[in-house]
């Protein structure tokens, strides 16, 4: 059958990135926003430290490259749903670091009002569906979204993450269940990262390549190197092209490795340090800087000047997050339901046409 | 003119007159599309509507709920269907936890409706004949309906779809075709508001606060009572959350006597609610205590004998409210 | 990895049964539960037109070789969980007629007192655990099953049965997920009957063989002929001896075909009819027949003596059931907690060993 | 001689004791072995009772319950960590249906425990604070614990483990180690009984009935409202279900006015249930209506100011008490 045949095909292609598709604005780009990344999470770790952020902190160091790679692979009609390490795809989608530290330090205009906890915020006006902590609710959700946007005309693709542990969930088989039936454009990418909290992916699965889990469902797959930037953008790129095409979802595996603690308290000492030295070795922004200066692309000094305009916007914004005042308390208790004017006895009963893309 | 519909397709035409006024408006479930549905709710829509707009989807309740809310999040508004409502429980969590509170974390609503047969009398044993209301009404973000009459029916179908909100739209089996309850509906495109009860019998000396099935069970005790001069009022929920808590104290302050009866199980059944509320609205009105006519605390049994015991009836509520009337 | 190399040697491996492996009285075992299972459930049709039975009875037609020839080749110690359509597991396994009438005609000396619908009774005790309507929710059970029994040093398998549309539910997945990282002795048989109530499988998977799901976890599979009973007992045997061996989970399809309608109330209308014709033709009770004459196990007097068999009892126990009182209404509110006698309070502080087979 | 020991201590000890008495007792869950759970609370097991009784499980909560249920059925008894309370909601169809129904259904109980860290106070936001229990309290089969106070912890994981029947422990994340809580446990093998109130303080004028991490602001309440000349009888209910329905009543008579306190959110919380049931046994006997402390309807908070506003404290109790004891 046509679609494990495609599985087959794209099966064992490993994808290493060459970028020869973007030009040198965008690859300094990439380059901004991975710097971004490492560079506002090491501040909220800091803010961590000194006990301005309280509850869970999440770090994405040493996956930068799959986040911004990846997000930068989307069309602007596309929706993201980044998971809890996906700070880098929001940069990309245009969140500023300002957003980030009102809303891990809980400010009165953090863009959830001080509500919610790390990334999760967002919308669709913005082109990215935030996600809830229960694992794997976003593969059945994002396949809806998927579904909406074709009967909707647009010819967006839904992309969202998944951690090699929430594979596990019912909700990955779910969703992939559904999107799989309806061909619907929808990207699964797996992030490996070896770890899920204390479990490694060997008690979490008996494959050595997660992405086989594509061939539950007839689906396409492909496994990416999750440290290079440019093989992640090339790869999603691929795998979105299909999903546009009508021959999704597509199952995308990034391997990579996770080189903190699962959240701030936690030091990851279960983590063989053999494996942590390896992996150090491979740090996916050293590996792009490398990339760069070779195919002289880019200077040092040009690269600093990125890392230096990097600094100062998150100085700029960290003041403007830190004098920001606290949310009302009485605010907690509002928008839980829709204010009664938008309510179903007023609104007419004229009939509603879909806005349709001409 | 009009013939008398009965509840089911009371049901049926609230659902295709909304798909007919509104494009955003789609169905999907399990053997809704090609069938029509386990009971026929939506038989002809795949039809009438196609199939993108009545899909029949796996074997799959968190993945049905959860697209149902990603679709949403796009500007759709999708009406899942649970082919019992017993197994709304595969998606509690996505009901609960992502679609009840997106747009209080981040103001993005959720308007959808999840709907499906629920309840007893019907022979379908512990999992073909649930009451899961309780599991929602506990639950801020949501709304809970549940029809008692035709008229309703409709009216809270079509207003559930327009919610802003998700709603849980829970339709009695044991009614869909009950010859008893067909009614002649209105011409016009009607409403029944979310959040409003009804006062389906004015009574002076107790109220019966109940909905769903129950309401006929209420307004045959009303009537049987009221040959033994007991006058009792019937306030009909209709909404379960949001609860219309000024129609509740209304009737408690004016009879001063109130019987909750609902055929969820006792502890942790809405009863528990509507009594805190009556003693912080209304204490000083009370001429006796709010009790309660309820299944009793176990799963439905399927064999005929049992289930005629533990469901509620009209003898045991009138039964109670002699209890009550003489206190 | 060996795991998915196994997968793959016993991928395409479609069995055709022999059964040389048994001697003539169990061939005609096989025969007169094969018999027995297409009798009473006839019987059952019949009731249920008479309005002896409410409520959903669901129908094993044509798939009766998939439950005898399963069961059949477990060992005592192994537990086996039946799904609605496998009345014919629970016959093998012990399970008279008497209970079934009593079952379903909600009387009081039924299994489950009158409490529960179809299949839904029965009891470790007995070798079997009974499901619960919610489809896929068996399959982690019965890991558990098989993680308990490993415990406790018996060397038993747990075998339990899912439709083709229940393999779409996030409990299959979490279910074999946990059970693969874990080897656990577990055969997971996919009754591949073509519909889930009127839903085909091209509407629940994009798979050709479902059995291919086995690919998500790296662990073996196999595909049988379901309407062969042989096929069906030398396939499951097969698995059973992985599972037994430390090999599992196992994912065995057997493919077949519903020959009536979801449940009695549906005439499958939307079944074509030339596939009703096809399948039709493969009566697995007639093609074991048909064996049975040429390879001479068996005369069509033997045969026609089996039948009359199955009928005697069905009569003795179907009149001894219809007299049966039906159950006090009052006792459907008992034993919804343990007596208080049981309870903790009471229970001795003496250390607990585990029972384990010597 | 011993000395004083943390709520999380008195639960660790209150495991291990009972697998080292019982070899049936096992324990699964996600990093609960190697890491020893995302609270340390089974820190230390895998090395000493080894891999076979202290399983990390992959990612797969109804997998999680599902498997206990299975191996409880095998005379296994198997404690199942939900590593924070707000995943229970992915196993809350194998916990309601299939774990609670079975012995109703055909005999065959379930003994096992479903444990986990609740509540909130710790800013954990709307996914790492709730409070679950009335979904349990509403499925009769199961049995819910919530203990406040170190010695009832130990004593009721304990007595859950031996119970006959499934137990949803909830173990209040807030108090896992407040020193202000370390109590110096009993030398000997006690259990807390399941289905059991404690009256934690003495008192005439009105009744606090409580469980959970608000027993503290209830006992800070009383002790304030008694220099007020307002004294405060304080009942922690412990368990949930099945509910202490005699204690209830019998303070509900001795005080003649009740506040129940409860950090659940409002709607359908326990508060109603326990206003039901002492309508139904001591209505004469109350000198005011039932009033009711909780969080309000809406998700836990994650900011400061946000959830210090929404979480019920002594302040809040003393107004409503002061309310009361006016009445
Ligand atoms: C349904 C569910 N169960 C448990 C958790 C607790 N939890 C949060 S993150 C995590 C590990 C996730 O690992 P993985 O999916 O690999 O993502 P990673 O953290 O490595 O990015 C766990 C168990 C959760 N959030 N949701
Ligand atoms: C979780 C869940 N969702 C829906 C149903 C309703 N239902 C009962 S049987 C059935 C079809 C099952 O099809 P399949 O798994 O192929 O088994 P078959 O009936 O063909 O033996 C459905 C949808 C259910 N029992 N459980
Ligand atoms: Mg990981
Ligand atoms: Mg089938």
């Amino acid at each position: 059958m046509p679609k494990t045949a495609r599985a087959r095909k794209n099966r064992q292609e490993r994808t290493s990135g060459h970028g020869r598709s973007l030009d040198r604005a965008r690859l300094l780009d990439l380059y901004y926003y991975l710097m971004l990344n490492r560079l506002v999470e090491e501040r909220l770790s800091a803010l961590y430290r000194q006990g301005k952020i309280q509850g869970g902190l999440y770090s994405s160091k040493g996956q930068e490259g799959i986040s911004v790679g990846s997000a930068y692979a989307l069309a602007p009609q596309d929706v993201l749903a980044p998971m809890i390490r996906n700070l880098g795809s929001m940069l990309v989608r245009g969140v500023r670091p300002v957003e980030l530290f009102l809303q891990y330090m809980q400010k009165e205009g953090s863009p959830c009002k001080g509500r919610d906890t790390s990334l999760h915020f967002g919308g669709i006006d913005r082109g990215f569906v935030p996600p809830i902590s229960h694992l794997g609710t976003l593969i059945p959700v994002m396949a809806g979204v998927a579904l909406a946007g074709r009967m909707q005309g647009k010819d967006l693709v839904a992309l969202t993450y998944i951690g090699d542990g929430a594979t596990s969930t019912g909700d990955f088989h779910e969703g992939l269940g559904i999107a799989s039936v309806n061909r619907l454009p929808l990207v699964v990418l797996i992030e490996n990262n070896r770890w899920a909290y204390s479990t490694p992916v060997a008690a979490q699965s008996c494959l050595v390549d997660l992405a086989d889990k594509a061939r539950a469902y007839g689906v396409p797959q492909g496994v990416a190197d999750g440290n290079d930037v440019l093989a992640v953008y090339e790869a999603t790129s691929r795998a979105v092209n299909l999903a546009r095409a009508g021959k999704g979802p597509v199952l995308l595996e990034c391997k990579t490795m996770r080189m903190r603690g699962h959240s701030e308290h936690d030091d990851a000492w279960y983590v063989p340090e053999e494996e942590h030295r390896f992996w150090e070795k491979r740090d996916p922004i050293q590996i792009y800087e490398k990339h760069l200066l070779k195919t002289s692309v880019a200077t040092s000094s040009d690269l600093k000047k990125i890392e230096q305009r990097c600094l100062s916007e998150i100085e700029k914004d960290l003041s403007a997050a830190e004098s920001a005042p606290f949310p009302r308390p009485e605010s907690c208790v509002e928008d839980v339901y829709a204010p009664a004017s938008d309510d179903s006895e007023d609104e007419p009963a004229q009939p509603r046409r879909l806005a349709r893309r001409s | 003119m009009a013939e008398a519909v009965t509840y089911l397709e009371a049901i049926r035409q609230g659902l295709s007159e909304e798909m007919e006024r509104d494009e955003r408006v789609f169905m999907l479930g399990e053997d809704i599309g090609v069938y029509g549905g386990a009971f026929k709710v939506t038989k002809g829509f795949l039809e009438r509507f196609g199939k993108d707009r009545v899909i029949d989807t796996p074997i799959a309740e968190s993945g049905i709920v959860g697209a149902a809310i990603g679709a949403s999040l796009m500007g759709m508004r999708p009406v899942a269907e649970m082919q019992f409502i017993d197994f709304i429980s595969c998606a509690f969590n996505m009901i609960t936890n992502f679609a009840a509170k997106s747009r209080w974390r981040y103001g993005a609503g959720v308007p959808l409706v999840i709907r499906g047969p629920s309840g007893g009398g019907v022979r379908g044993g512990p999992f073909h004949s649930q009451n899961p209301e309780m599991y929602y009404v506990h639950t801020p973000g949501l709304k809970v309906v549940a029809p008692g009459t035709t008229r309703d029916a409709k009216g809270l179908i079509k207003a559930a779809i327009r919610d802003e909100d998700p709603v849980i739209y829970l339709e009695h089996k044991y009614l869909y075709r009950l010859p008893r309850i067909k009614e002649v509906l209105p011409e016009e495109d009607y409403l029944v508001p979310i959040g409003k009860a009804a006062l389906k019998r004015e009574g002076k000396d107790l109220s019966l606060i109940t909905y769903g099935a129950m309401l006929l069970h209420c307004l045959d005790a009303a009537e049987a009572l009221d040959k033994e001069g007991v006058s009792a009022e019937v306030l009909d929920l209709r909404t379960l959350l949001p609860l219309d808590a000024d129609a509740i104290e209304a009737t408690a302050k004016k009879t001063g006597k109130v019987l909750v009866v609902h055929e969820d199980t006792r502890t942790g059944g809405i009863a528990g609610e509507i009594t805190a509320l009556i003693n912080e609205r209304a204490f000083e009105y009370l001429d006796g205590p709010v009790l309660r006519v309820t299944s009793p605390d176990a799963p439905v049994p399927y064999s005929a004998p049992l289930e005629d015991y533990f469901l509620p009836n009209a003898a045991k509520v009138i039964e109670a409210a002699r209890r009550l009337a003489a206190y």
